[in-house]
Formats: C-alpha cells, sequence, structure tokens
C-alpha cells in the first residue's frame, strides 16, 4: 500500500507537469492546428527567470510573476514574429518553425542564464507529509493544486467569458469564425500567450521538486506531445488525462517493471492505445466526407 | 523527353559535376570529411523526402533505422566476427524487415498521430541501444572495424568521399526512378487524397508501407556508412534530435523535392561549421536561421528558388 | 446483364438511418440515375457501394459475384470507378499525372525494376502517357496535360475526374453529380461524354441535381427519398410519379413540374 | 536579389572557415573540442572557461616558447560524430599542435583515431578507462577513472562494516560507465550489489527507484551520475526517509550540488579530487597551493563556484604547456615524449607521473573520502 502511495504521488507530480505542457499545446493546437515544440521552453523559461529572479533579490511572489510575464511575452512575440508570417505555411512547415524557434530560446537562454542547474526553495518546506507509509513533499501538492487550478480556471475561462467563446468558435471552424466577425489573429495570439503563462507556471511549481537549467526544455516538450496525442490532440481533457496517464505510467513502470526501460513502457503502451484507438483516447473521430 | 526526364538527368547530372568540383575546390581533408557527412545525410534525408515529400507520412523517428544501420555495422564484427560491409548490408536488411513488420499498424495512423506513433518508435530504438551496454557499449559508444575490401584497407578522407558520393548518387537515382514511376504516382496520389487513391485501385496501406520501408532502408544505408566513416557508434545516432534534425533537412530543403533533401541535407551539415564564427551565439543563429528560412521560403529552399526564379523570369 | 447490383443496403449514423434497404441494379450499356433531395442518402450510397463505407445490412455484387466489404481499391480492380462530388483532384499533381494514376491498375509494376529504371518501367510509362493523353483529348483537356491540376477552373476538374475514372478502363461508372457547378456548356460537354460512354458498353451510374440532363441521358432512374427508394423506372415514368414530385419539390412544385 | 544575397553569404562564410596559410614566428594553436552545450554544458562549460581564462593569464605572462598560445575551441554539443569533424578541422584546417578537450568519452573515444593518425598529442578531460587503456601513443587523460571512484567508495564502505550496496545510476554516459565499473569491481571488494536500478538524464522523480533499493535490503545507496541527478536522487532519499548511507560519486563536483540538494545533502560522502576541500587541505599538502590558486582564480572571474570539470581542463592545459616547454618545440613526437616523462607533476586532479604505460598518472590517492556537513563538505582522508 505504502509502495502503491508513494508510486502513485511520483506519478502524479510528473504527470501534471507533462499535463500542463500537453494543455499548452493543445491550446495552440485548437487555435491553429499548430504543435507548437517551444513549448517546452516557456517550462524552462518559468523556472529560469523565476530562480534569477529570486537571487538577486526579487521575493519569490514577484519573481514568480516576473517569471510568467518573460515566458508570455516571448510566446507572444514567438506568434508575431515567427508564425504570423509563416501563415499558411503547412502544417509541417510551422512545426520547423516552433522547432527552430525552440532552438532559438535556448541559445539565448544559455547566455543569458548559464549551463548550471538551479534549484528553488519549496513554497511549504522540505519536510514530507507522511501518508499511510508514503511520504509525500508538500511542494508535490502545491503542482497538482496549481496544475487543478489551471485546469478549472481554463474551463470557465472558455466556457464563461465571450473571448473564451471565440477562442472555442475558432476551434471549431476556424473560416466560420472568421465570418462571424471573430479576430481569429487575436485568438491565435492570445492562445500563444496562455499557453507560455501556463508553460511558465508548471515551471515555477515544480522547479523546486525537479530543478531546472537552460535544456530541460526539449526533454518535456517531447513527454508533453506524446501526452497531448496519448490524449487525444485538440482535446483540453484529454490533454490532461494524456498528461497524467504518462506520468503514472513511467512511475509505475519504474517501480514494477524496470527502471531501465520504463520510457520504453510508457511509449509501447501510446503506441498500443494508437492502434486501437487511432483519434488517442478523448480525440474526435473524423470522418471524411467526399 | 518528358520534364521528369529532363529534370531527372539534370539533377544528376549537377550532382555528378558537384561530386568532382567539390574536391578540386576544398581538398582538405576536414573539408572532405563535412562533404562525405553531407552525402551520408543526403541519403536518408533522400529516404525521408520519399516518405514525407512524396507519400506525406511523417516520421519523427527516423534515426531509429539510422542507428540500425550503424549499429549493426559495429556489432556484426564484434559479436558475430561477421564482415563490416556485410553486417551493414544485414542492418540495411534488418532495418527494411523491422518497418516491414511495425509499419501496417503505425502507418494506419494520420497526421499528429503517426508523428507520435514513429517517435515512440525511434525513443524505443534509442533506449535499447543506450541501455543494453553489453551488447552495443552504451553510452560510450562502441567501435567499428576498419573496412577492409579484398584485401585492400578502405581509409582515407578522399576515399570515403568517394564511397559515399557515388552511393547518394545511386541513391538519387533510384529515387528519381522511383518518383516518376506508376508506384511514385501512386504515393503521391495517395499524399494528396487517400479516397481518390482508393478508388483509383490503389493499395493505400501496401504503397504506404513499401515506401515507409524504403525510407528505413535509405536510413540504415546511411547509418551503416557513417559507422564505416566515424568507425565509431554511439547512441547519438537514434537520438530524437537527430530525428528531428533529419525532418528539418526535408523540410528546409522543400518537401517533395528530391533536390531539396540534399540541399536541406547539406544547409544542416555545413551549417554548424559556418556557425562556431559565432562562438556563444551558434544556437541562437542555428535557431534563427531555421525560422527565417521556413518564413521566407515556406515551401523549402529549392522549391521557394525556383518559384522565386520563375516569377522573375515572368516579370 | 446486371453489371452492379445492390440489395437491402442499410446505414446508420449515430441512430440516423442514412440508408434503408435499398435495392437497385445497373446494366452494361445503360445510365441508371439515382436522383432524391438532399440528404436522401445517395451520396452514401455511392461511398457504401465503392467500398468507402460498410453496410451494416445488404449486399452488393459485380458482375453478378459478392464484393460487399471489399476495400475500394479491390473493387477498382474488378472494374468499378467513380468520381467524387466533392472534387478528390491530387492537386500537387500535372493534369497528365492524375489521369496516369488512374491507369495504376492497368500498369505492370514490379518495383525493382522501377527502382532501377529499366526499360520496361520506361515503355510502361510512355504507354500510360499515351493512353492518359488519348483520355485528355476525349474530355477536351489534352492542351493542358502539363500543366499542374490546381490550375484548372472547376468544370474542366470535374471532366479531369471522368477522365481519371475512365483510364482504369471500367466496366461500372459512377458519377457524383457530374454536372453540379458547370456552365451550359460543360453541362452539355458531359452530356456527350455520358452518352459515349454508355454506347462503349459502359455501366454509368450518376447522381445528379440537373433534372434537364437526368431527363435527357438516363436510361431508368432511380429515386431516393430519406434513405428509401421512393420510385424506380424509366425517366418519362418517374417525372409522372406524383410521389416523387413531391418529396423532390414539395406539395408547391407540383404544378411547376407538371407544367414543364 | 534575395538568391545572390544568399549565395554570396554563403561562399564568404565558407572562405572564412577554409585554412589560411601559416607564417612563420605564429602563435603556437592549441586545439579544443568540448560539449559547452548540450547534456554534458554542465561539463564542458567549465572546462571552456577554464582554458579561456588561463590561455589568457599565460599569454599575459609572455606565452611559452616566447611564442604566444592560440586556442581554438569548438563546441561539438555532446555529439561524437561532431567530434570527430570538429578533431579533423583542428587538425587539417586549424593545423593546432596539441589538443585539450573531449568532455565525454564518447567525443574522446570518437577523435581519438584524427590524432593518432595525425601524431597529435591529445589530452582527454573524460572520465572513461578506455581511453588510456590500452595506452594509445597520443592519447593522455587528467580525470580519475570511474574505475577509482567505485574502488574508493566500495572500500569506504566495506571500512564501515556494510556489504549490500544499491546501486542507482544514469543511463547516461557517465553514469552507465560508473555503473559498469562498479558492477565488475564490487565482487573484488566483497561488495555485494542487491539493486541495480537506473533513470534517464531528465528525469525528475527517482523515488519508484529507491522504493526498490528500499525492498533489496541494500546497506548503503551508491548513485552515479554528475548534473541534476544527483541532487533529486539525494533529495529522493531524505524524502523517502532512508535512513541509509549515501554515497555520490566524483561527478558531483562543485558546491553547486549541496545548494541543489539542500539540507538533504547532509552525510552524503563521495570521493573528490582535493579541490573542493582546498582550504582544508593540511598546509603540508603538496596539492593545496595548487587548488587554492586555481579556485580563487576561477571564483574571481567567473562568479561561479569551481568545479573539478574545469580542474581536469586546467591539469591538461598545464600538463601541456610544460611538456611543450621541457620539449622546446611543438613537434608531436618531441611533446608526446615530453608528457609521458611528466613526473610529479602537481595539478588539481592529484599528483600525474606518466609512464609509457600509463597515460594518466593517478592513482587511488589522487582521491580524498569526503562528508557533507553544515553544507560544507567536509575532508574525511
Amino acid at each position: 500500500m505504502a509502495e502503491f502511495l508513494q508510486l502513485l504521488f511520483a506519478g502524479l507530480t510528473v504527470g501534471a507537469v507533462y499535463a500542463l505542457v500537453a494543455l499548452g499545446f493543445t491550446l495552440i493546437f485548437q487555435a491553429s492546428e499548430v504543435v507548437n515544440f517551444a513549448q517546452g521552453e516557456f517550462v524552462m523559461l518559468g523556472g529560469m527567470v523565476t530562480v534569477f529572479a529570486f537571487k538577486a533579490g526579487v521575493p519569490l511572489p514577484l519573481a514568480a510573476l516576473l517569471a510568467v510575464l518573460v515566458a508570455v511575452a516571448v510566446g507572444l512575440s514567438l506568434h508575431r514574429f515567427a508564425i504570423e508570417p509563416a501563415k499558411g505555411a503547412t502544417v509541417v512547415t510551422l512545426i520547423i518553425v516552433t522547432i527552430g524557434a525552440s532552438i532559438f530560446i535556448r541559445g539565448i537562454a544559455q547566455i543569458v542564464f548559464d549551463k548550471q542547474f538551479h534549484a528553488l526553495p519549496a513554497f511549504s518546506g522540505d519536510e514530507p507529509l507522511r501518508l499511510l507509509g508514503a511520504a509525500i513533499l508538500p511542494q508535490s501538492l502545491w503542482v497538482l493544486g496549481g496544475a487543478a487550478l489551471v485546469v478549472v480556471g481554463l474551463r470557465l475561462f472558455m466556457e464563461r467569458t465571450l473571448f473564451g467563446a471565440a477562442v472555442r468558435a475558432t476551434a471549431a471552424n476556424r473560416l466560420a469564425a472568421e465570418l462571424v466577425g471573430i479576430d481569429t489573429r487575436r485568438v491565435l495570439a492570445f492562445a500563444f500567450g496562455v499557453s507560455a503563462a501556463i508553460g511558465a507556471l508548471g515551471g515555477i511549481l515544480v522547479t523546486p521538486v525537479t530543478l531546472t537549467s537552460y535544456a530541460v526544455g526539449t526533454l518535456l516538450a517531447l513527454k508533453g506531445f506524446a501526452a497531448a496525442m496519448l490524449g487525444g490532440i485538440g482535446n483540453p481533457v484529454g490533454a490532461v488525462l494524456g498528461g497524467v496517464l504518462l506520468g503514472l505510467l513511467e512511475s509505475f513502470a519504474a517501480g514494477w517493471i524496470s527502471s531501465t526501460y520504463k520510457d520504453a513502457v510508457a511509449f509501447v503502451v501510446i503506441l498500443l492505445v494508437l492502434f486501437a484507438l487511432p483519434q488517442g483516447l478523448l480525440g474526435r473521430r473524423a470522418i471524411e466526407r467526399v | 523527353m518528358t520534364p521528369a526526364t529532363r529534370s531527372k538527368i539534370a539533377l544528376l547530372g549537377t550532382l555528378a559535376v558537384l561530386l568532382l568540383v567539390v574536391p578540386l575546390l576544398f581538398p582538405s581533408a576536414f573539408h572532405l570529411r563535412v562533404a562525405a557527412l553531407v552525402w551520408i545525410n543526403a541519403i536518408a534525408a533522400l529516404g525521408l523526402a520519399l516518405l514525407m515529400g512524396l507519400a506525406g507520412q511523417v516520421s519523427l523517428g527516423h534515426a531509429g533505422f539510422l542507428a540500425i544501420g550503424a549499429y549493426a555495422t559495429a556489432l556484426g564484427p564484434r559479436h558475430l566476427g561477421l564482415d563490416p560491409l556485410l553486417s551493414m548490408l544485414a542492418g540495411v536488411f534488418a532495418a527494411g524487415i523491422l518497418a516491414f513488420l511495425v509499419g501496417r499498424p503505425i502507418l494506419r495512423l494520420k497526421g499528429h498521430y503517426l508523428a507520435v506513433a514513429t517517435l515512440g518508435l525511434g525513443i524505443l530504438v534509442h533506449l535499447v541501444v543506450v541501455s543494453e551496454v553489453a551488447i552495443t557499449g552504451g553510452p560510450d559508444g562502441i567501435q567499428v572495424p576498419r573496412l577492409v575490401l579484398f584485401g585492400w584497407r578502405v581509409v582515407g578522407p578522399e576515399i570515403w568521399y568517394a564511397i559515399t558520393g557515388v552511393v547518394l548518387l545511386l541513391a538519387t537515382w533510384i529515387a528519381l526512378n522511383l518518383e516518376d514511376s506508376s508506384t511514385g504516382r501512386a504515393l503521391r496520389a495517395l499524399h494528396d487524397s487517400e479516397i481518390a487513391a482508393a478508388v483509383a485501385g490503389i493499395d493505400v496501406a501496401r504503397h504506404k508501407l513499401l515506401v515507409f520501408v524504403v525510407a528505413a532502408v535509405y536510413a540504415a544505408l546511411a547509418g551503416g556508412l557513417l559507422a564505416l566513416l566515424n568507425r565509431f557508434v554511439t547512441p547519438d545516432v537514434a537520438s530524437f534530435l537527430r530525428s528531428i534534425e533529419l525532418v528539418t533537412m526535408v523540410v528546409i530543403g522543400g518537401m517533395g523535392s528530391i533536390a531539396g533533401a540534399i540541399v536541406g541535407a547539406a544547409l544542416l551539415t555545413v551549417l554548424p561549421q559556418l556557425l562556431t564564427f559565432f562562438h556563444d551565439y551558434e544556437h541562437a543563429v542555428l535557431g534563427l536561421a531555421i525560422v527565417l528560412f521556413m518564413v521566407f521560403l515556406r515551401q523549402g529552399i529549392v522549391p521557394g528558388l525556383a518559384g522565386l526564379f520563375a516569377r522573375g523570369r515572368r516579370a | 446483364m446486371s453489371r452492379l447490383r445492390g440489395e437491402g443496403l442499410s446505414i446508420a449514423f449515430g441512430g440516423v438511418r442514412a440508408l434503408d434497404g435499398v435495392s437497385f441494379s445497373a446494366n452494361a450499356g445503360e445510365v441508371l440515375a439515382i436522383i432524391g433531395p438532399n440528404g436522401a442518402g445517395k451520396t452514401t450510397l455511392f461511398n457504401i457501394v465503392s467500398g468507402l463505407y460498410r453496410a451494416q445490412a445488404g449486399r452488393v455484387f459485380l458482375d453478378g459475384r459478392d464484393v460487399t466489404g471489399l476495400p475500394p481499391h479491390a473493387l477498382a480492380a474488378l472494374g468499378l470507378a467513380r468520381t467524387f462530388q466533392n472534387l478528390q483532384i491530387f492537386f500537387r499533381m500535372s493534369v497528365l499525372e492524375n489521369v496516369m494514376v488512374g491507369r495504376h491498375l492497368k500498369e505492370r509494376r514490379r518495383l525493382f525494376a522501377e527502382l532501377l529504371g529499366l526499360p520496361s518501367v520506361l515503355r510502361e510509362n510512355r504507354e500510360s502517357r499515351r493512353r492518359a493523353l488519348a483520355l485528355l483529348a476525349f474530355v477536351g483537356l489534352a492542351d493542358r496535360a502539363e500543366d499542374p491540376a490546381q490550375s484548372l477552373p472547376y468544370g474542366a476538374l470535374k471532366r479531369l475526374e471522368i477522365a481519371r475514372a475512365l483510364a482504369s478502363e471500367p466496366k461500372v461508372l459512377m458519377l457524383d453529380e457530374p454536372a453540379a457547378g458547370c456552365n451550359p456548356v460543360e453541362t452539355e460537354e458531359i452530356d456527350r461524354l455520358v452518352l459515349a460512354l454508355a454506347r462503349a458498353g459502359i455501366a454509368v451510374v450518376l447522381v445528379e441535381h440537373d433534372m434537364k440532363l437526368v431527363m435527357r441521358i438516363s436510361d431508368r432512374v432511380l429515386v431516393l427519398d430519406r434513405g428509401r427508394v421512393l420510385a424506380e423506372g424509366r425517366p418519362q415514368e418517374v417525372r409522372a410519379d406524383p410521389r416523387v414530385i413531391e418529396a423532390y419539390l414539395g406539395r408547391h412544385g407540383l404544378q411547376t413540374a407538371h407544367a414543364a | 536579389m534575395n538568391r545572390r544575397r544568399l549565395a554570396t553569404g554563403v561562399a564568404s562564410a565558407i572562405l572564412l572557415c577554409a585554412a589560411l596559410p601559416l607564417s612563420a614566428a605564429e602563435p603556437i594553436k592549441i586545439g579544443s573540442f568540448l560539449s559547452v552545450t548540450g547534456p554534458a554544458s554542465f561539463l564542458g562549460d567549465p572546462e571552456k572557461r577554464t582554458l579561456e581564462l588561463y590561455v589568457q593569464k599565460i599569454n599575459a605572462a609572455g606565452g611559452v616558447l616566447g611564442r604566444k598560445l592560440e586556442l581554438v575551441i569548438y563546441d561539438d554539443g555532446g555529439d561524437p560524430s561532431a567530434a570527430r569533424t570538429f578533431a579533423t578541422r583542428l587538425v587539417e584546417s586549424d593545423k593546432v599542435v596539441a589538443v585539450v578537450g573531449g568532455t565525454t568519452t564518447a567525443t574522446s573515444m570518437a577523435a581519438i583515431p584524427v590524432f593518432e593518425e595525425a601524431q597529435i598529442p591529445f589530452i582527454s578531460l573524460a572520465g572513461g578507462i578506455e581511453i588510456v587503456e590500452p595506452v594509445k601513443p597520443f592519447t593522455f587523460k587528467t580525470p580519475h577513472t570511474d574505475k577509482m571512484a567505485c574502488e574508493k567508495i566500495f572500500t569506504d564502505i566495506k571500512k564501515r562494516g556494510l556489504a549490500k550496496v544499491g546501486l542507482i545510476s544514469s543511463t547516461a554516459g557517465f553514469g552507465a560507465s560508473m555503473r559498469t565499473q562498479c558492477l565488475k569491481v564490487a565482487p573484488a571488494h566483497g561488495i555485494e550489489i542487491v539493486a541495480d536500478e537506473r533513470y534517464a538524464p531528465g528525469d525528475t522523480d527517482t523515488t519508484p527507484q529507491l522504493n526498490k533499493i528500499k525492498a533489496s535490503g541494500a546497506q548503503a545507496i551508491v548513485n552515479a551520475d554528475f548534473g541534476q541527478g544527483p541532487a533529486i536522487v539525494t533529495r529522493n532519499v531524505r524524502q523517502l526517509g532512508l535512513d541509509l548511507p549515501l554515497y555520490q560519486s566524483h561527478g558531483v563536483a562543485s558546491k553547486s550540488f549541496i545548494d541543489l540538494a539542500g539540507p538533504a545533502a547532509e552525510g552524503v560522502r563521495l570521493p573528490a579530487a582535493a579541490m573542493l576541500v582546498a582550504e582544508q587541505l593540511p598546509d603540508h599538502d603538496p596539492q593545496k597551493k595548487v587548488v587554492l590558486e586555481y579556485k580563487q582564480t576561477y571564483e574571481s572571474t567567473q562568479r561561479q563556484p569551481v568545479s573539478t570539470f574545469g580542474g581536469h581542463a586546467y591539469d591538461g592545459l598545464m600538463l601541456l604547456v610544460q611538456a611543450i616547454q621541457r620539449a622546446g618545440s611543438t613537434d608531436g613526437v618531441k611533446i608526446r615524449d615530453a608528457l609521458r616523462a611528466t613526473k610529479g607533476f602537481i595539478g588539481t586532479g592529484g599528483v600525474v607521473n606518466m609512464s609509457a604505460t600509463d597515460h594518466m598518472g593517478l592513482d587511488l590517492s589522487a582521491f580524498r573520502m569526503l562528508e557533507i556537513r553544515g553544507g560544507d563538505w567536509k575532508l574525511l582522508y
């Protein structure tokens, strides 16, 4: 039981971060069909900016806010200077644009910051909580709670606000949205901004547990992408589900099967799921009309 | 002569001239090595261009096949006492078989789902070569014995430049032949509309599988050559970043363009050597260059420049 | 003799019965028109017959052979060809190449010969080109052969699809709204093509909204309404059938139809 | 227009990187290829800073043999194939007289044949024992080997009267290679490896692996990795309340580990070079002066904690400079002979005594056993 709980919490914490990255993928994908491989860099920026601001004497909450603002600025610039000018290019071309952008962001980060690893103090101390024999870090609860808040908040925003409705309309049918007067360019810019903020938030929450460096973005983008696809791309609930599942898969595979091949177990499961459900767990089934 | 035949002869001719001229302009061993790497990367990119450009199927795990070719070339001599060349051919064959076995379920997936499935495939290969230290040497890599052909030790940058160049020329010729054949037309057709292709009598699943196998074989061949050239293989050949690099070569050169794959491979292989000039800013500049190329030549370099050229002539 | 026959074909999408026990048959050298209001199930019927959808009940016979559930390419190999209501053109290819793709089944494909570009493959390519060019001439597109397909106007693309379908030398040709969006001159062109094909012994099945065209060229008419066969018979009979007129035009259109 | 600009740009860039003819009385060119970016940038970065810093200092002091040093550094990003290309470039285009570099074992191994063939001395900064075993005529290395680290750790564990060890290592180069060495030497030291767990580079949680170690009945935990991994493992060990002695490797070679691991680092032991405890060294220790000087120079100019990785680069550069001076020549074979004759060189890694059969020249005494106490290193012996 203790072991199960331990693995569960390990998986949930890592999975929450994957979920936030996957959510970022999903938001941008919904608004534009672009798979943004620079998504992981937002997580990196969230962590690194907070660390450096904090070390420079800025109080932690302010440093975190600054990090979110920096990430949003980068996200909006990414849209304005790379995605927008490439409008109308094929999906694969846009993916390469985002990959180029992520190399660029990383390249700048390694100069502005440094190549060392960095930590942040845990928000509520390092003393683990004991639960039925399992040890849980308070910061894990921050990560889980933060991720849950983001998911709920985003959902409310999408359903309760006019702009949220515009985003949903654009996701459902871009052309129709434009016809009813929605500025889809602004919607897309917004999607980049919010994705960046979500990513940065994830980075801030998780840095006390996982540490950060200029290079953490690549791996997160890869895992987040896999999680988004497992859940079914374009579906926010699917993204969260995919992220959490991926985290749990890795954790339980490492604990029960083989720590060497835990990533292999995760990907084999993803492959099997896709063979059975080619649209992911919650993806829309497309009927081709001819 | 059909337009296809004309462009076929033009490209092969240009490539042949290039192969002869480069050593005259840049005779140093360093330049010849970079050129040989360009040829090798171009072979892998060619296969991917057939898969992505011709048939419209994405692979984000193509480095996995590169690694199978490379590791076979290293492992055959080490564990089975095989000749390196024979091992390499076995590796190419094995990559083809693997592609054939996993291709059918994977290629049922479309778009981004196909991308993530191939990504997973690449990662599985990478994990195996990283983890099975006793067999593959793990992250520290494994030596490849020197190639000996009929008692002749194949050594020296000029020789490898020539070998890889000739293989590329053959690979290009074969790719062009495929493009301009019934199968090639079928692949291009299913890229645009799988439904119309099927109704025209094309077995879509079979053709996707076929081009997947061809692309895997090209990649494994490139991997084997890389192993023989470097005489050393590490799991980096199988890494996700290597897969991304291959895709970038194809896209930046121009999807659907055989010449584009070669240009893209040349660009992404030579660029890092040129960018050392920028020292710490190398990566920032590389990323920026990729973004700019894609924004201003969104169809890729070869089709993009061809378009500009055609427009310029008309104006 | 019946080339193509459907028996009791049914399919439902999410609880909505799109087709409900539809039977029909098309004979060699005959033009069968399938008409009906929007949502009657015409295109669905085409999609089932050509193997894109799988019927939940019923059977399809081609030349008397049960071909139910065969994939599209297998049906094509047995002599079935079709065009699409929403064009399915290979836009990345030239006009000529589009038609050459239609020759796929007639080409001898040996991969290794193709990879090595052997003379036999070059011969095969030349033969396909020649035949494709002839078909383009037949549909009046010979002068656009080397142009990119995306440069053709809509009406020409319709004819390009017909040429591509014909390239497989089919026994049954299914045309989904061949005249939709075409001007009168182009419609007349299609008119001429369809009759020529039927005369050549092909069983032509077409879905069409242009009633004048239907009345002019079809030998028999099948009327669908809400997934069921409403009427079947010679054009004149069907035109006079009050049920058809009502379904098609509403009560209101009754007089209009009689006036025509 | 666009096209022409692109073409001229590419052409001029190619000319830039083409070899320029050398004239006489030129500076002495020393080459380096390092993993300044990529997964091993944690190592490569301080190495690069150190080389640049000290070449500058040497030149300010008048250079070597009356000539200035010129340093050519390339970043291989951790990719062995790129490393080999840059090795070729150093030899063929830059015409360097010797090379100090090779951050990882893989990049070093990929480059070695190039230097051997060109008869250019190469001092590797990577840990893998295969770099110098078997001995290759022109290849040397400065860091201690993984095998030595395992032996040092196992000796200490044995001394505590323990025998069952849970091994946890990264699947990346450093961890994988040390894992192999530890598994190999364990039986000879009477150590039983009861758990052999691994994690991937970039993994952010190792509690599942540690849980298995907990269940295996291990009496001590040994972690083989560098960078972020050891900090996470250390934190996870404390988080799980595992009350077992925890050993880190010499990959944890900088004060930043203590910052990253926080209070969890208390009581962690590790074998390390003298540099980490420069101030604590007894005054009679021959290394004291050298390591203190390096440490102060590095930390005052780079504004980051010193690491033993940078120290390896320092040792490599100094070994080379002294060898060139002794050889009185920049001839590859003569430098090699001089390097091989190195005796009693005092570096940050230890006292180096090379020979024709030992191209590393360090023994176990070069490793100190440290324990983290009160947020700082404590020299045990």
